[in-house]
């Protein structure tokens, strides 16, 4: 059976290129960058090549690039190291109610040591309201941090607006651009971001390796102590191979970039969006038409539940992902999807697709040609039948 | 490589047993669609056994599964025999369930003795009546 | 010119048939493991079956191994995290002045926030006298950290003995194990440690990776907020090659114990160290003869420079380390060196190598043949002629 | 690959004018050996002129590089031309150093004033000498 994937905003296969560019960093370049000896110094002169390759990507100076093991802890950097470097100037955060996890966790535990969050709320397609951010500011305000493109209905944020705002009241601007670094176009000047977080594993790059911009002059406290490693910004040595993965990640994405890709990824999504809902009913798209991750495609299917459907499509080769908590045993489901309103017992009926740089017409006309008939099935089953007033 | 055992997925992919009883002499229904899961088992008695029993559900993997289960399982069996399932034996006959699904999606057991309940309550009303009616 | 790598303290390289192991969950088996769908669910086996590994490498359980970014994340981890969980039981810490940085550091941030840490001063031979941690103790002592064994002379703790006098008194016990995992063979149970720090590039796996094994119903709050992911430990997309690679490093390390290994290197360091006392004058051996990580050498020789003897071996094709702080660029020389009582000047001489698995006995020799003519050439440079008192 | 330019390892590999002048006429020692880092300046002048330079030094890479190269710069020059080498343009003759470096153990200019001053301070006394002997 034919394998399809579609679950790229989970995580992205490594490139092939990029495990090449990895491989003599194990077994032949295996130096700590921080030896002077030859085997360091050629360690070292991967990692820098790699900062600038992702430096360039985005638009900043290598020397604001710091790696981390990954997105969640670029997330949990940022917003701790925040705090606690700022905590006399203030104790206010304000965040979005749609975060990754990583975000709302991090504030969660400043919660517990004296700060305040406010989590702004979103709009029926995702979209915050620039003009909440400049509300909710007070003069206790250290930091905003809003994402850049939500990972499960796929909006992406104005982040411009709010970075104006944010840095016209003298506050640290954070976004979570784990979704979109190397899939759109993006330079951290223009957004005016100060500190921008970034995956490996979500652009092609390998797991367990990630980035914070950190913009000059910012004054943050590190998350992880010990040598003085990434100019004691980021301690413990460095994972040579992943960093050089990441960097090489980068690199091509901005060729792909380059090249367009975007807009064929774009064009698939629309072509699966429309098809979809033209052959399915009691089906609604989350997220927001336009505004919307170039990859990202995510329905709710009225009366049926989210893991249900991802196993028939496993069935039939597909891999997705759904919203619905039954995915993660517990019983609410997407906080992202309660957030723009809708009930649980749609939210539960949620399911994701998201494309990435593989994914080929053919595969897309698969997964129209399946998804209704799985629809259907798993409805038979359903004691709800056309309405949720009552069941059959 | 699944979440589940083989014999979940089995019972998955090919439900015994789905549908209504038109005519059910007991129907339990249990779970919230809030939660994400709802099931709804259906019964039909014949001199103290069950000779029938049909499920509908809204739920993940392991809901459909168990629905599939307990339907399959309380066939033939009489009412106080059906009482002895449990959500436990349940997953049990299905070669186990991943411990985050034990509570939130394996109540097809409950939602059998509900409708045996129902039958009860049923049967006793029908009593009643005839008794009324004598 | 044949390359001898002498730096194993500093790192690794990846055993081949680690990287061997890593290399399908790049591009084949890609997927998320918290994902449902077939591709997610490989990785999550993979995952698992690396936890048993590793677990079965220190007689832990499964469920006690928490995978991490490395040592460093680990040590955060366990001091941080047990520090925050417990503070409502006391503020006191114990450590030793010998730990690595990443200890040693998250010690500084605790204290800025409230804790209060005693920092154990070690005898000659860098040992710390289990009497001195009894003393230390108060009631409102909630952690005592104390290495296995030191990464630059090597000496190793007296861990059961201490472990013995902490749990006695009811308080919570970790051990940087960055060292000896894979080198000595371990045990939780009988050196009796709640948490244990093990990082994967020291024990020929792969960098950025590392396990924290968290002793069952340890009470600790964890320092990567987001995802539950390592129920709920370590949040973060498992970096899954990373956690393969650990593992079979693990299982790799258990073999290579299991067949005397650790005797191999002992009779090569110890004919290194033996052949460099009788061939050079002014050197003395640091660290414990006896208790003493099988791999590592560490010399000082006076009137000479670590660098200046780092670059001259890295041109005659020997990577090594020192403890000079030339080589970070502080003025300080190491502080593990000045614990032990060494005066500064004695100490910007050291020399550190560390031998490891793929070690031959020729390189040992070479190395014994060249260094004493390293040592000369560098002497003769020196402004000290035999004696520290008054320069020639 | 190394943490040095070319030409600071050439020098570390063959340090020029390593040694020490026995009727030196200045002698300049800078550093700490508790930094890790001991030059030992020797000058030789004749008319107003460095025709000698020679160093011996207790430090890293960088300082025995510089060491050599400040000796190569000054010889044949006259006290106010050497006077204007600094630590940074030896640093910059070498095709800079390491940050990090930068400070700590680019010192030799530095050594090469102690010996220019402590020359000036013998030729003085010498002076003094000859006009007390006068
Ligand atoms: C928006 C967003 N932020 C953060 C993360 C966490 O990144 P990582 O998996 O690298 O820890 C993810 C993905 O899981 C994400 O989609
Ligand atoms: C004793 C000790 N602890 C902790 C660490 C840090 O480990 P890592 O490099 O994996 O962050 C090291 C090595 O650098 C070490 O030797």
């Amino acid at each position: 059976m034919k394998r399809i994937y579609m679950d790229h905003a989970a995580t992205t296969p490594t490139d092939i290129g990029v495990v090449k560019e990895m491989e003599p960093y194990f077994t032949q370049k295996y130096g700590n960058p921080n030896s002077i000896h030859s085997f360091g110094q050629e360690a070292r002169e991967a990692v820098e090549e790699a900062r600038k390759k992702v430096a360039h990507l985005i638009g900043a100076n290598p020397s604001e690039i710091v790696f981390t093991s990954g997105g969640t802890e670029s997330d949990n950097y940022a917003i701790k190291g925040i705090a606690w470097a700022n905590q006399k100037k203030g104790n206010h955060i304000i965040t979005s109610q749609i975060e990754h996890h990583a975000v709302l966790h991090s504030c969660h535990f400043l919660e517990k040591h004296g700060f305040k969050v406010t989590y702004l709320p979103v709009d029926k397609y995702g979209l915050i309201d620039p003009d909440d951010v400049k509300k909710a500011i007070t003069d206790k305000t250290i930091l905003v941090t809003i994402m850049h493109a939500n990972n499960e209905i796929g909006t992406i944020e104005p982040i411009k607006d709010i970075a104006k705002i944010v840095k016209e009241a003298g506050i640290y601007f954070h976004t979570d651009s784990v979704q979109t670094v190397g899939h759109i176009p993006i330079d951290v000047n223009e957004l005016e971001v100060d500190m921008l977080s970034i995956s490996g594993h979500k652009l092609y790059g390998p797991n367990g390796v990630g980035v914070l911009y950190l913009r000059k002059g910012t004054r943050i406290v590190s998350l992880i102590d010990g040598g003085g490693q990434e100019k004691n910004r980021r301690a413990g040595t460095e994972n040579v191979a992943g960093i050089v993965g990441i960097g090489k990640a980068a690199e091509l994405a901005e060729k792909r970039l380059a090249q367009g890709e975007e807009d064929r990824i774009v064009r698939l999504r629309d072509k699966l969006i429309k098809e979809i809902m033209n052959k399915i009913e009691n089906v609604r798209l989350n997220g927001h038409h336009i505004n919307r991750l170039p990859g990202n495609v995510n329905f709710c299917f009225e009366f049926i539940e989210g893991e249900s459907m991802l196993l028939n499509l496993d069935m039939e080769g597909v891999a997705a992902s759904s919203g619905s908590a039954c995915t993660s045993g517990s019983l609410e489901p997407s906080h992202v999807l309660l957030a723009i309103g809708l009930p649980p017992e749609i939210a539960h009926g949620s399911l994701r697709l998201t494309l990435g740089k593989d994914n080929t017409e053919e595969e897309v006309d698969y997964v129209i040609d399946i998804l209704p008939k799985i629809i259907e099935k798993l409805r038979a089953l359903s004691p709800f039948k056309g309405t949720w007033e009552g069941l059959n | 490589m699944s979440i589940y055992s083989d014999k979940v997925m089995e019972h998955f992919k090919n439900p015994r047993n789905v549908g209504e009883i038109k005519d059910a002499d007991g129907i339990g229904e249990v779970g919230n669609p809030v939660c994400g899961d709802i099931m709804k088992i259906y019964i039909k008695v014949k001199d103290g056994k069950i000779v029938d029993c049909k499920f509908k559900t809204f739920g993940c993997g392991a809901a459909i599964a168990t629905s599939s289960m307990v339907t399959e399982m309380v066939k033939g069996k009489t009412i106080a025999e059906a009482l002895k399932i449990s959500n436990k034996t349940v997953a049990e006959a299905l070669g186990g369930l991943p411990p985050i699904k034990m509570h939130c999606s394996n109540l097809a057991a409950d939602g059998l003795v509900k409708a045996i309940e129902d039958y009860k309550k049923k049967s006793q009303s029908l009593k009643e009546k005839i008794d009324i009616k004598k």
